[in-house]
């Protein structure tokens, strides 16, 4: 379990937690920045999502299978993902686990037990459920939790999941990241009724907590794994934060809302973490300063490198459609090559 | 009732060069075809054509 | 007046909105902000929340409403945000939009246009890119459109707004803002069924349609090409007459499309015309497609058909002896 | 509004009311006799059903629109469909609304504002809120009532129909015939919450009622649908009820069941209809048992002719798959016939 | 032993079960029930609930929840109790079964048998009819069986079953119980992408699979007919070089399906014999099909093709000139 004995071990924690959350801030804000320059071809940026996903992970153990969603790269971090993986998925690269495949924000990692977020929404779900039954099935240790925006609650793989989840009594955490939007759908148009309420239709705990406060998204996601992993069931959580930038690069959101919250405001969750870690003396405001400033060089040095990684061979567009190429692969392979 | 020379003399041709050596009345199976694996072309057909036509 | 595809769309959404209250467009985001696309942009402004309808996320809700709404009489114009995410809603579509009519003998039938962004070309990977129109085609019941430039999108978005029966108009992103022509400001219809004739030659009939006519279309104009370019507009029902004289004058058929060629609707209209004109063709029917993968990112350029292609294609029907 | 004002017109409502259930239940049991003898085709039988469809038809008025399932026999006659259109479609003869197309109890009539029943379970959900939309939008009178099984509370198209009809505040009754089985599955398999407590999660009242009963039911239904008709959105009821007789005629129950609830028993809502009609003083036995002998007689009678009837015209195969007839159609008509 | 088509597939099944507990089954009424056609009868009893998994009524949690399970190795056989609800689980086949091995970069991949009824001649009208092969066949990633005897479906299910590849596997419904062939006990495989030749002739080829076989056998008995059948056992990859030697050596085509005519999968085969061996046809490509309408209940023997059709294609092939 993720239990914290100590204060030191608590401390520890809570600074890698905050580690990762300002490395996920620094990554997200150079990808936007570099997609803006013509660099990136596309992004999804999290920020506003780092508390939340910082909380969840914590809460995780590494054996834990996640079938995470298109803004997770907070908590990938934390799980260990090396953020060039993330940016040769950015590039799309030959280094790209996906081969270049996906568009970007679409991440994959076998580090941290990721599985592939597909772009249809919601559609990670019905996996996640089928994977817990599998996996208690074949007796393999953990849990697994799914993540996903507020919007997802609408659609149907969040009800079919819900409801199988429940019904086999499997061993699942579904995450509900509510960032108040589904690009310009504000959540009030997309429900009458919050989401984690929505658990008590299924016959499942559900609970909800300020998502912008990684220590208390923690707490009650510590408490829903506890529930998974002793055997209880399913639990939903949802964590309530801000999509703080546009939906994604593509995205104008001046033309659907007025005031967001701004970075560096008393609402960042980046904010809100610095100054709970500078009261419980875990850091000081240097240290957090030498957070910043490390992940930046970091960041800066790998993107630039990463950037000059070349395309994958165009050959690779033929492979893995299925294990063996089929006969018209190899004819069209040979007729466009 | 089919229209199969016997043997393995099997004439390669395109549907639009059978048609027309159909129309003109001309076998396809006493031509040299100068195409691809002795496919019948359409020129071959216009040679056969104005052989036929000088020999009469 | 010149505009683009996206400024056509819209301009001929709103002029018949304007003259017929039956008509209500709904879709994710396609209020307030305009659509992703912009394609409905001001509409929600101009004819309120209740005819320009933002709904939660779910394609089955959107088109399983449209249906509802079709039924009673009005003219619904679903936007499935990119046709990938269409399949979310397909059992709607196969088994209640394409089979009302016969289901119930004729005494109902669904009047909608259902608008969606098909293809690539704009790095769309796996998700953002496909080209789904076998799917539609291959499904009695349902009439499918898809425009190639900024005037034949209004035209046949005026006459599938007309049509008793449902229509899936697939609209390809990539050319929704990659020329801007003259196009009429009153209402005309390109009727529904029938194909363009781009170009008139003797040597070779290039079928194509959508997203591929640019294509074409420089290829037959770089390469001095004597060629029928045929846009089929409407991908169901074909214009079969069209296709067939032009076959019967060339003897020599290329088809180009971006969807993957099995099935794709080259198999089709190959299939039509081995079927009713095998004796004219002097050469074997090439198809040009996207191949046989999902749709990929970073490689999509060589996904997707270009002028190399298309050219070796045509030279093999024609050296083909 | 449905409500009852005199006694006289309660007699006449419940009275209209059980008429219709002994109607339902004879042709059920017709039909279901002459598929055995291979006279029909195929047929699902309605049989523990009826209470809680008359309970309904008594809540609704005529310009309510139906978009019903495929067991509401009882709810048509009510609504006065008369069973001529109901036979016709169990033979798919020339006289058939829908043109033999359809496989038997998958009714439609214009009569009684039906829609027409698909079979995929739930799909007419979601028209049901479309249809609610458009009726308000252009200000028609009436309500609009869709009927479901407990199995298509499952579905996708539930999830989305009931949180279309919320987030628009539809003028939509939601009815879920709970007849505690789909097929093999018992409802307790199905989910784990009771159907009518779903309708928390999208911000709608629910309630349960005993669908065994009649009158229980339409008082419910009343109250439900005066809720819905006076604007203040969509209601989900959920009718109790048991499935008598097998799903359907190529069912055999007794493969995953052991003991139903038999015809006649304390617990048919026949049964409970005649004797709570009888105490009221609103019939007596023997003018129930006129109502059984009527009711045969006219089913005998029309089941004799309608069976008579040819099949429809080859040539109507090729129609109304569009409103022109396309040319490829054309063709394989002439082909084929 | 003699068996008919329901108990090859549950034998089969039972087999491979008992020697491999990555194998589990799951739909609706699959269970207790034994499958509403019986397919997976005793095996609930036989290997327990947990193995043989009866579901709420959602084929897209039945569908996603299998993906799942094939990611964590297990091989999952998950049943649509009919072919005609598949739609509502569409987008899990068509973005998630078909395209993860691709998305993951060949990392993940997704072994599993996705099983259902298919075609019409039970009387099932529009709902219970359908033969939708063709949106699986267009789909890249997919492979797609369909056996046409109880020897095959054993066959072929066991290769199914090695698979590391998601399978869609159509049973043609009215062969279920239509015929008792011999099927040894011993596990067999009949391998995929290879079709049967069921005859041999020199005059026509047909082609032909699942429920039309047993047609198109007793219209060339019946007919005295000299011709290649070829049965294609998978639908795709399809057996290219065995339809395009036969058609090398008839150089004249039936193509026999029951689904609709219109990108069919007919369509296919035809435009796959037009690009790679025209030279050899005397005769353009015919097919026999359904019609392009929904499938109807009672003149469904007016839909399904018959030897009538059979003979009378192969009479316009066999008289063209
Ligand atoms: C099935 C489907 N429909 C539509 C889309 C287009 N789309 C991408 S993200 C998005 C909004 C998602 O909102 P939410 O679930 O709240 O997640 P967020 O982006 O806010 O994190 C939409 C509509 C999609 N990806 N998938
Ligand atoms: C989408 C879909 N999946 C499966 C079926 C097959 N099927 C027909 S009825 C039924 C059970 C429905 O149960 P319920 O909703 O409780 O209605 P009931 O038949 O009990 O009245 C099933 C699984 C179907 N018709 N539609
Ligand atoms: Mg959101
Ligand atoms: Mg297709
Ligand atoms: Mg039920």
């Amino acid at each position: 379990m993720s239990e914290v004995v100590s204060e030191q071990e608590e401390k520890e924690l809570f600074v890698r937690a905050y580690s990762a959350m300002v490395l996920g801030r620094t990554l997200d804000k150079k990808i936007m920045t570099a997609q803006r320059q013509g660099r990136v071809g596309f992004y999804v940026p999290s920020m506003g999502q780092e508390a939340t996903q910082a909380g969840l992970g914590m809460a995780l153990r590494p054996e834990d299978r996640v079938f995470q969603y298109y803004r997770d790269i907070t908590l990938m971090i934390y799980r260990g993902v090396d953020i060039d993986i993330i940016l040769n998925q950015i590039f799309g690269n030959a280094r790209d686990l996906a081969k270049g495949r996906q568009m970007p924000s679409h991440l994959m990692a076998t580090e941290g037990n990721f599985f592939s977020v597909p772009s249809p929404v919601g559609t990670n779900l019905p996996l996640a459920v089928g994977s817990a039954y599998a996996r208690r099935y074949r007796k393999l240790p953990g849990i697994v939790a799914a993540t996903f925006g507020d919007g997802a609650s609408s659609t149907p793989d969040f009800h079919a999941a819900m409801n199988f989840a429940s019904v086999y009594n499997l061993p699942v955490l579904f995450v509900c990241e509510n960032n108040r939007w589904a690009i310009s759908l504000p959540y009030e148009k997309q429900s009458k009724v919050e989401v984690w309420k929505k658990a008590e239709a299924y016959g499942m705990p559900g609970a909800k907590v300020d998502g912008n406060d990684f220590i208390r998204t923690y707490r009650v996601c510590r408490e829903a794994v506890e529930y998974v992993r002793s055997g209880r069931g399913p639990y939903l959580v949802e964590a309530v934060s801000y999509r703080m930038g546009p939906h994604s690069t593509s995205d104008d959101p001046s033309k659907y809302r007025d005031n967001a919250i701004e970075e560096g405001s008393d609402q960042d969750p980046l904010v809100i973490a610095e100054k709970s870690l500078i009261a419980l003396g875990y850091i000081t405001k240097e240290k957090s300063e030498k957070l910043w400033e490390e992940a930046k060089k970091l960041v800066d040095s790998r993107f630039e490198e990463l950037e000059k990684v070349p395309a994958p061979e165009p050959r690779t567009l033929f492979d893995d459609v299925y294990k063996e190429m089929t006969w018209n692969l190899k004819e069209e392979m040979e007729e466009i090559l | 009732q089919v229209q199969r020379p016997a043997g393995a003399t099997r004439v390669l041709a395109s549907p639009a060069v059978r048609r027309i050596a159909r129309e003109r009345g001309i076998d396809l199976t006493v031509i040299k075809g100068s195409g691809p694996n002795g496919r019948v072309t359409l020129d071959d057909l216009r040679a056969a054509e104005s052989a036929r036509a000088t020999r009469s | 007046m010149m505009m683009n595809m996206v400024q056509a769309i819209n301009s001929t959404l709103d002029q018949r909105m304007a003259g017929d209250d039956r008509i209500v467009i709904l879709g994710e985001d396609v209020g307030r902000d305009g659509g992703v696309f912009r394609v409905t942009d001001g509409l929600q402004a101009k004819y309120g929340p209740e005819r320009v309808i933002d709904t939660p996320l779910a394609e089955l809700g959107i088109v399983g409403m449209a249906i509802g709404m079709a039924l009673e009489g009005l003219r619904p114009v679903p936007e499935i945000q990119f046709q990938d995410f269409i399949y979310t809603a397909f059992d709607q579509i196969v088994n209640q939009m394409a089979k009302i009519r016969y289901r119930t003998g004729g005494a109902n039938s669904v009047p909608l246009v259902l608008r969606t962004p098909v293809g690539g070309g704009i790095k769309g990977g796996l998700y953002h890119s496909q080209s789904g129109e076998s799917y539609f085609v291959h499904t009695a019941g349902l009439t499918v459109v898809s425009p190639s430039n900024p005037y034949d999108a209004k035209g046949l978005l005026n006459s599938s707004l007309d049509l008793d029966d449902p229509v899936i108009f697939l609209e390809p992103k990539r050319l929704y803002r990659s020329q801007k022509v003259e196009v009429p400001e009153e209402e005309f219809r390109v009727p529904l069924g029938k194909a363009g004739v781009l170009n008139t030659g003797d040597d070779v009939s290039i079928i194509t349609y959508g997203s591929m006519v640019p294509t074409v279309m420089a290829t037959v104009k770089g390469g001095n090409i004597n060629a029928d370019v045929i846009d089929l507009r409407t991908l169901w029902p074909l214009d079969i007459e069209t296709i067939i004289s032009s076959v019967k004058k060339t003897g020599r058929v290329v088809i180009v499309h971006e969807a993957p060629r099995t099935l794709g609707l080259g198999a089709e209209v190959s299939a039509l015309i081995a079927e009713r004109a095998i004796e004219y063709l002097y050469a074997p029917i090439v198809r040009v497609t996207g191949p046989d993968t999902p749709f990929p990112y970073r490689l999509e350029d060589i996904y997707l058909p270009n002028e190399r292609r298309i050219l070796a294609a045509i030279k093999r029907v024609m050296e083909f002896r």
